[in-house]
């Protein structure tokens, strides 16, 4: 990482972003939508979130390629597992 | 096939120095990236374990806010996500051989750390009075018992490694101090801050799923 | 040791067995090549002086073939066992005109409940037996299995049939028998310092045997406040 | 300039440890044996603990054997343990219970486990890329310091009241949930927490061998030049890192129930014991692929030495190793076919359960490749590989039955099972694990192991070895269950009994045959022949340097500029070629040989450069 590019990281802006998307979410639960609505917007928004503060705060969008690839193994198998799993209950 | 070719062929390509350049990234960062990837298993298994109950057992949760502070947890929440800030304001700090910088952010992600954990322990102390308790036996609270069992489980793992991070952060203060580190000597307050985010990030999914959901 | 099954007296339980020798034979050819291969190749090519092994870093050809044939015939296995499997686990297409019972398995003792003359299971005469499970011959039979503590296994090896049976979810399993007898029913699931004494018997009896039986236990068990306290009197001498 | 160097280390506490450049003294002795950080050290202490919960294992299995085979008769010799074990001798079901838990407990997470991975990474990562020695040497001393209390607390069980777990080494709850059902509370609960803690210690091993095997390679080691064992290891390693979270999470939420009345897996409030088996299964079915992936490593090399030919299809194995990694996540559900499971869920886990057998296909045949045409050596890891090829394919064909979803209806959790696992545990992850620990016995103590005795410890491995568990398939056929305490109580089951008697004759010849090899490996070390660095006359990195390597392992960081399999280079005067063989030294030429065998016209050679 670059000394100059540290100050130029837009870090209070996410900042700001993060904390909208936090009230917005709250604000979201709150209104009575239909739950398949509410539950969509509110992952959405966590999706979001969660993806600002690793691109971000943890300079993923800094880093090279192949660090992106490692970071994404676990995601297929989270989904697998929950996905089949689900499957057996309700 | 020829001699030749064959010994050539086992010879490999002619450019013996030509290194292989590992990922780019310095030892001690890669392997707390590889670490935290453990750390979203972990917390797969958590989480995961809490939507198939909830998918299993609608009946034993309650609606958001009925039985949750939704307020007081969307304010820690607050508190979070701006010790996330200041820690990386404190990695911000050092790269610029601030070392004053680094120092006061690395205290106000310390504060902000601490309240983060204290606000929990008031909070798990209230709901303990209202009955929310993770003994099964012992749950008088709206719901059913899998709710405290699930929401205590994911929660104080949470805030363990939130007070975990807290210690690391303390310990990071302390070798700041004593001026270890440098713009050309970061690695201990990056990892600290991947370390730090991560949480915050994991934070971020738990407070939708066990509040807002 | 045989590697035949013993005969088997269920209506899949022919099916089972003829899956199990068609994988038998498939990987008894298959163990027998590469076994007699890996022989072959070690007394073939062991050391000898003056001679140079062969150098090939393979040959992609090769690769491709037994990347593929066996894809083949794997996908051939899954594809011929999906039918029976379905046929035996899929509630969907059990047989309709089945004869229900209730399994409870508990530490360590198998009850069967049987319906009341109404057909309800909590009836007047409804009654229960110990350790024994009283079917007939030729007609499908439903059994809902429960637990009441830990996880046990249904398993009787002459039916081909095994089903876990889980605490807190009741889960229906069927079969039918073609022959009449006494067949043995064991525990397959650790489930406790008595596992290896959980057994019981399938009793099959012929069509007339079965009602008549039925009829005895109705009566004796019909008339009292809770037919199964009395029922469950008179099942001493099948309870060990 | 070395790879690291490239890779600016911008902290002072993760340099990596060369010797070349250091200043030598000597370090004290609780640096140098206890907590010492060189992973040469750190494999051996790794190889002294696993080796003792082998043998704890296998004496537990004897013992399990005698009562199958006399049950309720007293056992010589163990009638010192006290009357909650084996009053006289007598061995208690509920005894019996707690040994088949600890059985496969030790033996898979304290044994097995930690030799592939413990032992083997340790040793051979840094050796075989070229490197002074892990990433985190610190991070590698706590790996194996986490393991320690581990396993006091597994062995500390046993003392408790109430004795120790009981419920299998799978734990299905709620048998494991609450100790009413078990009459263990304590045992169960430390065997939990010794797993938890275990689990640190894998998971620091693997974050180490990953960023070891990532960042510090030798220049010019690429990724397809690595030596297959790297390669094992290092999947095996984003395996361990990615499954045993889930075990922990699970682990924790049984520790709960147990302890503090959360109810996750308890019915009567809610929970949901299949739960359990998901998550337990999720994680433990890649657990086995980290049992057997390393052992696949281990024998391609040794089965490439002795033949001196290159790996056949180097590529492909590689290949092979990732998509089983891969394919390895998504079967879990055929340990629970009968558990009650959503059918159709059966059929998609049948489906991806023969896919499976695929991959590991194209290892069989490309293990048979390398033999073909080769100048075979039988050293005795060669034996061991050649054996691990033979065993490995019948309890790999045995997993065939089992995926076949109405034939496990008859076989599940039979003695059909308990065949399938000892023949690809023992016949495969074990019988590898004599192959390395004879292959790099040279290069971890400096001496050979005494080869006579080690054939005579192979030949009679091999035979009781079959014996004892080749019949288990048979006894599972006839409907003989697992965890039985005495099979003569089941009226079908009494007639097999000979078969049981015959198994435990067996089985105590092989434990025989075992202290050969205990006894052997001791005394090697001191009595052994002087190995010299290069005694099996290999290829790969560890066997340019001495055995033992110094500390910090290379003078100069090795350049590489071929595979590891180069052996038999036509043209080449010796018929192998180190790694790191400067291209001008390896061209001597030499005459063309008198007799060359190459039973292929048509196989391509598609050169040196993998
Ligand atoms: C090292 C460990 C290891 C390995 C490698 C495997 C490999 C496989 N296992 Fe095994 N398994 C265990 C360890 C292992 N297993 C253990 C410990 C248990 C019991 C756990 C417990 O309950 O306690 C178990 C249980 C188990 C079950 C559950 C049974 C039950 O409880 O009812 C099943 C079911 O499908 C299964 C299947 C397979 C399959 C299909 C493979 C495949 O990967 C095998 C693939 C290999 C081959 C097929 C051979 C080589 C291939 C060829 C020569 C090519 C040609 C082949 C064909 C065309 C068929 N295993
Ligand atoms: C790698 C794993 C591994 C290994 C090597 C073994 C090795 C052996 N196993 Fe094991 N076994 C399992 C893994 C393994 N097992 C697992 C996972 C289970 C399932 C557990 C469960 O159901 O929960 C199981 C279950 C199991 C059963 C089923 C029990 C039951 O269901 O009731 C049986 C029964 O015969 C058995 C027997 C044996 C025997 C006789 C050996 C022999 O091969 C042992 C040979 C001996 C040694 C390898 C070392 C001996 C050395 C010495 C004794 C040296 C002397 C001492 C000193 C010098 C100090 N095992
Ligand atoms: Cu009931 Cu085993
Ligand atoms: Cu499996």
């Amino acid at each position: 990482m670059q000394n100059g590019e540290q100050s130029h990281q837009p870090y209070m802006l996410i900042w700001g972003i993060l904390a909208f998307l936090m009230l917005a979410k709250v604000g979201v639960s709150l209104v009575g939508m239909p739950q398949w609505m509410s539950i969509s917007f509110l992952v959405l928004i966590s999706l979001v979130s969660a993806l600002l503060v690793a691109l971000y705060y943890m300079h993923l969008r800094s880093e090279p390629k192949k660090l992106w690839i490692l970071a994404a193994v676990p995601f297929p198998l989270v989904i697998i597992l929950i996905l089949l799993v689900i499957q057996d209950f309700g | 096939m020829s001699q030749t070719a064959a010994v050539s062929a086992a010879r490999g390509p002619v450019d013996p120095t030509r290194p292989e350049p590992g990922l780019g990234a310095y030892n001690l960062k890669l392997g707390m990236w590889v670490f935290l990837l453990s750390e979203v298993m972990f917390f797969t298994s958590l989480i995961g374990a809490y939507i198939i109950l909830r998918f299993a057992h609608p009946e034993h949760f309650a609606a958001p806010g009925e039985v949750l502070n939704v307020p007081l947890t969307a304010a820690n929440t607050f508190v979070l996500i701006c010790s996330s800030v200041t820690m990386v304001k404190a990695f911000a700090a050092i790269a610029r051989d601030d070392q004053k910088g680094l120092q006061l952010w690395l205290v106000a992600t310390i504060i902000l750390g601490s309240t983060f954990v204290g606000v929990q322990v008031y909070e798990y102390i209230h709901l303990f009075r209202d009955g929310f308790v993770p003994n099964a036996a012992a749950y008088t609270a709206g719901g059913g018992p899998l709710y405290g069992s699930t929401f205590y489980l994911m929660t104080g793992f949470h805030g363990l490694h939130v007070s975990i991070g807290v210690g690391c952060l303390i310990w990071v203060l302390i070798q700041a101090i004593r001026g270890r580190y440098s713009s050309s000597h970061l690695g201990g307050v990056e990892v600290m801050g991947l370390y730090w985010h991560f949480v915050d990030l994991v934070w971020i999914v738990l407070f939708t799923i066990v509040y807002l959901i | 040791m045989n590697w035949l099954l013993e005969p088997s007296v269920s209506t899949f339980g022919p099916e089972i067995d003829r899956l199990y020798y068609i994988i038998l034979v498939i990987t008894g050819i298959v163990f027998f090549i590469t076994q007699f291969l890996l022989v072959y190749f070690l007394i073939k090519y062991r050391k000898r002086e003056g001679r140079t092994a062969a150098y090939t870093h393979g040959s992609t050809r090769a690769e491709i073939l037994w990347t593929a044939v066996p894809f083949v015939v794997v996908l051939m296995l899954a594809l011929i066992s999906k039918p029976v499997w379905d046929e035996i686990k899929d509630p969907a297409l059990f047989p309709e005109d089945a004869y229900e019972v209730t399994v409870v398995a508990r530490q360590f003792e198998w009850e069967a409940q049987y319906a009341g003359s109404n057909g309800e299971f909590d009836a007047d005469d409804s009654f229960t037996v110990l350790n024994r499970l009283h079917v007939p011959v030729n007609q499908p039979v439903i059994v809902h299995l429960e637990s009441a503590d830990v996880i046990h296994s249904f398993f009787v090896p002459r039916f081909r049939l095994k089903q876990d049976a889980l605490p807190g979810r009741s889960i229906p399993m069927w079969f039918e028998v073609t022959e009449p007898g006494e067949y043995e029913l064991g525990c397959a699931e650790l489930c406790g310092l008595g596992h290896y004494r959980m057994d019981g018997l399938v009793i099959v009896h012929t069509e007339e045997e079965f009602e008549a039986w039925k009829a005895e236990r109705l009566a004796a068990a019909g008339g009292g406040v809770t037919g199964t306290e009395r029922a469950q009197a008179m099942t001493g001498e099948e309870s060990r | 300039m070395s790879a690291h160097a490239t890779q600016e280390a911008p902290n002072d506490w993760d340099f990596p440890a060369f010797a070349g450049d250091h200043e030598h003294h000597e370090p004290s002795f609780i640096r140098k044996y206890i907590f010492s950080t060189d992973h040469k050290m750190i494999a051996k202490q790794f190889l002294a603990v696993s080796l003792f919960f082998l043998a704890a294992g296998g004496t537990l299995a004897l013992m399990m054997r005698w009562q199958l085979a006399f049950p309720g008769q007293p056992m010589p010799v163990v009638d010192f343990l006290p009357s909650t074990m084996a009053p006289g001798g007598i061995i208690l079901p509920e005894f019996y219970n707690a040994m088949v838990t600890m059985h496969g407990t030790f033996m898979i997470f304290f044994a097995i486990m930690p030799l592939l991975v413990g032992v083997f990474g340790n040793l051979l990562i840094p050796l075989q890329i070229g490197a002074g020695d892990m990433a985190f040497p610190r991070l590698n001393m706590w790996s194996f310091w986490l393991a320690v209390p581990a396993g006091l607390l597994m062995l500390a069980s046993f003392a408790v009241e109430g004795g120790a777990a009981g419920a299998g080494w799978t734990a299905y709850a709620p048998l494991s949930a609450d100790g009413e059902y078990t009459g263990v509370y304590l045992g169960q609960q430390l065997w939990l927490a010794s797993l938890f803690i275990l689990g640190f210690s894998s998971i620091a091993g693997a974050v180490n061998y990953i960023t070891t095997v990532i960042n510090m390679r030798a220049p010019g080691l690429t990724w397809l030049r690595l030596p297959l064992t790297v390669w094992a290891l290092f999947i095996t390693a984003i395996l361990v890192l990615l499954a045993i979270p889930i075990l922990a999470g699970a682990l924790i939420m049984l520790l709960t129930d147990q302890t503090l009345g959360t109810t996750f897996f308890l019915p009567e409030t809610g929970g949901e014991p299949l739960l359990w088996q998901h998550l337990f299964w999720f994680f433990g079915h890649p657990e086995v692929y980290i049992l057997i992936l390393p052992a696949f490593g281990i024998v391609s090399e040794v089965l490439a030495n002795g033949a001196r030919k290159p790996i056949f299809g180097y590529t492909a194995m590689v290949l092979a190793i990732v998509a089983i990694a891969f394919l390895g996540w998504i079967v879990w559900g055929h340990h629970m076919f009968m558990s009650g499971m959503n059918p159709v869920l059966g059929t998609t886990f049948m489906f991806s359960t023969m896919v499976i057998a695929v991959p590991s296909a194209i290892k069989v045949f490309n293990w048979l490749g390398t033999l073909w045409g080769g100048n075979i050596h039988f050293h005795v890891p060669f034996l061991h590989a050649a054996a691990f090829v033979s065993l490995f394919i019948i309890g790999g064909l045995s997993g065939i039955f089992m995926a076949s979803t109405p034939v496990d209806i008859h076989i599940h959790d039979t003695y059909f099972i308990v065949a399938h696992l000892h023949y690809v545990l023992f016949g495969g992850s074990l019988f590898a694990i004599f192959a390395g620990i004879t292959y790099w016995y040279p290069k971890m103590f400096g001496r050979m192991m005494n080869s006579l005795w080690n054939r005579i410890h192979f030949v009679g491995t091999f035979i009781f070895y079959n014996l004892a568990f080749f019949p288990m398939h048979g006894l599972g056929l006839e409907g003989m269950m697992r965890r039985l305490y005495d099979p003569t109580q089941y009226g079908w089951l009494a007639e097999l009994q000979p078969w049981n008697v015959f198994i435990t004759y067996s089985v105590f010849f092989l434990v025989g045959f075992q202290v050969i090899f205990f006894v052997n490996f001791i005394l090697s070390m001191w009595t052994g022949r002087e190995a010299g660095p290069n005694p099996w006359n290999a290829n790969s990195l560890e066997w340019s340097i001495p055995s033992p390597p110094p500390h910090g392992n290379f003078q100069t960081i090795p350049v590489v500029y071929r595979g590891a399999y180069e052996y038999s280079v036509p043209g080449h005067e010796r018929d192998f070629l180190l790694q790191n063989e400067p291209p001008d030294d390896a061209a001597k030429r030499r005459p063309e040989p008198a007799q060359r065998v190459d039973p292929s016209g048509q196989v391509k050679d598609r050169g040196g450069d993998q």
